[in-house]
């Protein structure tokens, strides 16, 4: 585990245990296009966004909050598939299978033939 | 001789009255939901239908099973008819029941068993009343066979009458329990494995079925006048199919266990109490 | 020999509308094991909604049939956000408007299918004529019963004129009594009771922990509801709004939840007529979207409903993302369903109202 | 109110379905149906095909036609609104599902209403088919 990793899981570990208890609402994952990803935990907390930012590598050992919020699995195993990053525990196959496209959202992924 | 002519008009006229009462049916269900509803022949024409079917099976057992449960209710269904003995009816068309479970056993679907399990458990509810119901009604009458009965007994025995309102529930396959059929549960549970032909055998099967059981209930009342006695046995049989279709529309479908319960102390305690007053007071007294 | 059996419910199930996979571990008729699988209907959605921002306003809607509305509301809301301007008030009393029909045909659609789950067809009958009051009336409105095709990014597209407004409030009025005879059956029914109540029971505790929102959270007695925070024409002073929840957490209270609820949406789809008042009805928006990202909330009928977009200077967007209110309502399911029976597999996953075009995209 | 009364009252009242599609239904008028052209009044701006969402128009100004490929229409009604001559109207209808790649062709000099039916370009058939696969 990276010095990142350990900050990233420490803090939600902190966000969980606040009162009133903020709830999670999603796990964002998008491409940077350098082959690192955003990774945002948003929360909603006293009635408003409160989001968590981090830079993840491709090949990180991310830590999975399925222990925090058991509602959390379905958002990783999605970005498992839709990203191919990895979370520790972890297994994707949520909205994907074997033989489906893999890491179909990864960028920058070949141009869309324009619609004539 | 004539007995013989009017059994075999039976045999053919009640399969389709009953086809005819299932159409009603359908219609009066329609409109208490407040729908146009179908033709009164729409099932007929389902059964047509399912004739007119591609023959696709499981495997042989589930023919064989499908082809004994439609002859064992035609059987008790003929019996009846035909003047026979309602002991003997009763008990073949409780085979029948059995044939229709065991064809869904061996299809080793999983909501095959669960329906097969669920139709003996159905057959645990209703037959000890019905068995009941048949045996009050030959001991009052003197004979079990089903041309012996020509006497009014809707007076004698008027609980036992309404104990045969779960049993029609449950051979109709009416709301709260149609527990073995249950589309939402077990997808029609029994039915599922099978399909066209074999599906419309096991649904000519349970016309017969049916025939048996209304005949069972119009031989509470008799007339001497023979019009009065048709015309009376068919206003029975229709507050019945009314009845369960006002029951079914407005219950939701109950659990197995709460069917069997309550099935076996509405209709076993009814029969018993109604029982019970004849013995206490056989010259008939007080009715 | 092992007694449990494996009985497959779904994908394509005769209780469910739309197709996902339960594997339930049974043991003589008690479900003693959940496994769910899903992704028999994505279609990619999100890569798709990145392709075109214009695009994606028709596209959201086609993510779920029965919260359209919802969805291209919280996309134009968030698009709104991004480019940093403000529906004017009587697009945002619109759309309020719009929304609470649509949660009306969602939440009546919801109520049948639970009643047809337990065998109710008369009831499920009845849920549906009245839902289909609704549903022709948004179809006078808007000129499409599923797809309302209404909303614009600053506004709405087309205004409602006064004879619409006066359409809705009859209807409203012809359709409140009949809704409160079903609430009362709802509430009497006594073999609907013996089915639902003390079935999928869901603690306060792990509503929270799976992150369930809308009904199904708030039949757990957690009394959240996004439109508290005042989106769209929920913030217009003067709409009065309490959210309604039960504490029971089972089956019956996330159906009260759902009742209670079709009769408030008549409430606030009367006080929106009420506070509405001539004005424009469409900020227009030049340009493409800016390189930021931003967050965009509703209150769809399953519970709030979540995007998110990041843009890039280009017709395309960088990102969007679709947090659907199902995504975590139906994975709560496996937490309702151990030790119940199989008879009741089908009430408690409609409960939480799955709809799988959501979940899946 | 029990279920049982409701029951009996729907039983006594008319049955709010209709016998669709023996009878008509009402289909409000303003209802997304059909797009239809009157080319008499088209003025070539090509308004229509470039605010498509899904590119389901191609406007041909030297051959005078509109054609649209009626399976990729949403009925999102932007080609009505943004027509500035008023030439393109939504017929109030339901549109019927079926599987038929066709394009419907509207030229100058056709009667109101009237069209011509030819396939869709054999490039995107091909496409579907491979998509399919």
């Amino acid at each position: 585990m990276s010095a990142a990793e350990i900050d990233l899981r420490k803090k939600l570990e902190r966000m969980s245990l606040k009162s009133p208890r903020p709830r999670l609402i999603d796990v964002i994952a998008a491409d940077r296009r350098d082959g690192t990803y955003d990774l945002i935990y948003v929360f909603h907390h006293e009635g408003a966004i409160v989001d968590h930012r981090y830079v993840v590598n491709e090949d990180d050992d991310i830590t999975s909050i399925a222990d925090l919020y058991a509602g959390a699995l379905c958002m990783e195993r999605e970005i498992i598939d839709m990203y191919g990053l990895k979370f520790n525990g972890v297994t994707g196959g949520f909205l994907l299978d074997p033989s489906s496209p893999k890491n179909p959202l990864r960028q920058p992924r070949k141009e869309v033939a324009k619609d004539v | 001789m004539t007995d013989a002519i009017t059994g075999l008009a039976m045999l053919i006229a009640v399969p389709l009255l009953i086809g005819l009462l299932l159409g009603i049916d359908r219609r009066l269900t329609a409109r208490m939901q407040n729908r146009v509803g179908p033709p009164l022949l729409q099932p007929f024409y389902d059964l047509w239908k399912l004739f007119g079917k591609e023959r696709r099976a499981v495997n042989q057992a589930q023919v064989s099973f499908a082809a004994a449960s439609v002859l064992l209710q035609f059987t008790a269904f003929a019996v009846f008819a035909t003047g026979g003995d309602l002991l003997v009816a009763f008990f073949v068309s409780g085979a029948g029941n059995l044939a229709l479970a065991l064809g869904a056993f061996s299809s080793r679907s999983a909501y095959g068993q669960l329906g097969g399990q669920r139709e003996l458990l159905q057959v645990l509810a209703y037959e000890p009343v019905l068995f009941l119901v048949i045996f009050i009604l030959g001991w009052q009458n003197g004979s079990f066979l089903s041309d012996a009965f020509g006497e009014n007994l809707l007076y004698l025995l008027p609980l036992a009458l309404i104990a045969m309102v779960p049993v029609v529930l449950i051979t109709m396959q009416k709301s709260p329990f149609d527990i073995a059929t249950a589309h939402q549960e077990i997808v029609s549970g029994v039915y599922v494995e099978y399909s066209g032909t074999y599906l419309g055998l096991l649904k000519l099967g349970h016309w017969f079925e049916l025939a048996f059981v209304f005949g069972i209930i119009t031989l509470f009342f008799s007339a001497d006048d023979i019009v009065i006695s048709l015309l009376g046995k068919s206003l029975i049989v229709l507050v019945f199919v009314f009845l369960a279709v006002l029951i079914d529309n407005s219950t939701a479908r109950t659990t197995r266990g709460d069917m069997v319960f309550k099935t076996l102390a509405f209709g076993l305690g009814l029969t018993i109490i109604n029982l019970v007053l004849l013995w206490i007071d056989v010259s008939g007294a007080i009715w | 020999m092992s007694r449990t059996s494996v009985i497959p419910f779904g994908p394509q199930h005769a209780a469910f509308l739309e197709p996902f996979h339960l594997k339930l571990q049974v043991e003589e008729e008690v479900v003693v094991g959940a496994e769910m699988s899903f992704g028999y209907n994505h279609r990619g959605m999100e890569y798709a909604m990145a392709q075109d921002f214009k695009r994606t306003q028709f596209l959201c809607e086609r993510v779920c049939g029965i919260c359209s509305f919802h969805h291209s509301s919280a996309y134009v809301q968030t698009m709104e956000r991004l480019f940093g301007i403000e529906a004017p008030e009587r697009a945002k009393l619109v759309r309020m408007i719009m929304m609470e029909a649509q949660r009306l045909t969602s939440h009546l659609l919801a109520l049948g299918h639970i009643a047809e789950t337990v065998g109710y067809e008369n009831m499920f009958m009845q849920f549906f004529r009245e839902r289909e009051e609704v549903m022709t009336l948004v179809n006078r409105i808007s000129g499409g019963r599923v797809h309302y095709s209404m909303n614009a990014i600053g506004g709405i597209r087309k205004d409602v004129t006064y004879e619409g407004l006066k359409d809705i409030g009859e209807t409203m009025d012809r359709l409140e009594p009949r809704l409160l005879d079903l609430r009362s059956i709802v509430r009497k029914d006594r073999t609907l009771r013996k089915r639902l109540i003390g079935v999928g029971v869901l603690s306060k505790e792990a509503a929270f922990d799976w992150c369930t929102v809308g009904p199904t959270s708030r039949g757990s007695g957690l009394p959240h509801d996004i439109r508290l925070t005042g989106f769209d024409g929920y913030g217009v002073n003067g709409v009065k709004f309490r959210p309604i929840y039960y504490d029971e957490g089972d089956c019956y209270a996330r159906t009260m939840v759902r009742m209670d609820e079709v009769i408030q949406s008549v409430d606030l789809i009367r006080q929106g007529i009420n506070l509405m008042r001539d004005g424009p009805f469409l900020n227009a928006v030049k340009g493409n979207p800016p390189a930021a990202d931003a967050y965009g909330r509703v209150e769809a009928p399953r519970g709030e409903l979540m995007y998110w977009v990041r843009g890039k200077n280009e017709v395309q967007l960088d990102r969007i993302k679709l947090r659907t209110p199902a995504l975590v309502n139906v994975p709560a399911v496996s937490a309702m369903i151990k030790g119940a029976r199989v008879a009741d597999v089908g009430p408690i996953t409609v409960s939480v109202d799955p709809c799988i075009c959501c979940t899946d995209r | 109110m029990s279920m049982i009364v409701s029951s009996l009252k729907n039983l006594l009242s008319k049955p709010d379905t209709v016998r669709y599609p023996f009878e008509r239904t009402d289909i409000p008028s303003n209802n997304r149906g059909r797009v239809v052209w009157d080319m008499e009044r088209c003025i070539w701006c090509r308004l229509c095909e470039k605010n498509c969402p899904t590119k389901a128009i191609v406007t041909d100004k030297a051959a005078k036609t509109q054609t649209i490929t009626r399976v990729r229409c949403i009925q999102c009604r932007t080609c009505v609104d943004v027509c500035p001559t008023n030439t393109i109207a939504m017929e109030p209808v339901y549109s019927e599902p079926g599987p038929a790649r066709e394009v419907h062709t509207y030229a100058v000099g056709m009667k109101k209403g009237e069209y011509t039916v030819g396939l869709m370009p054999l490039s995107e058939r091909d496409e579907t088919r491979l998509r399919k696969r």
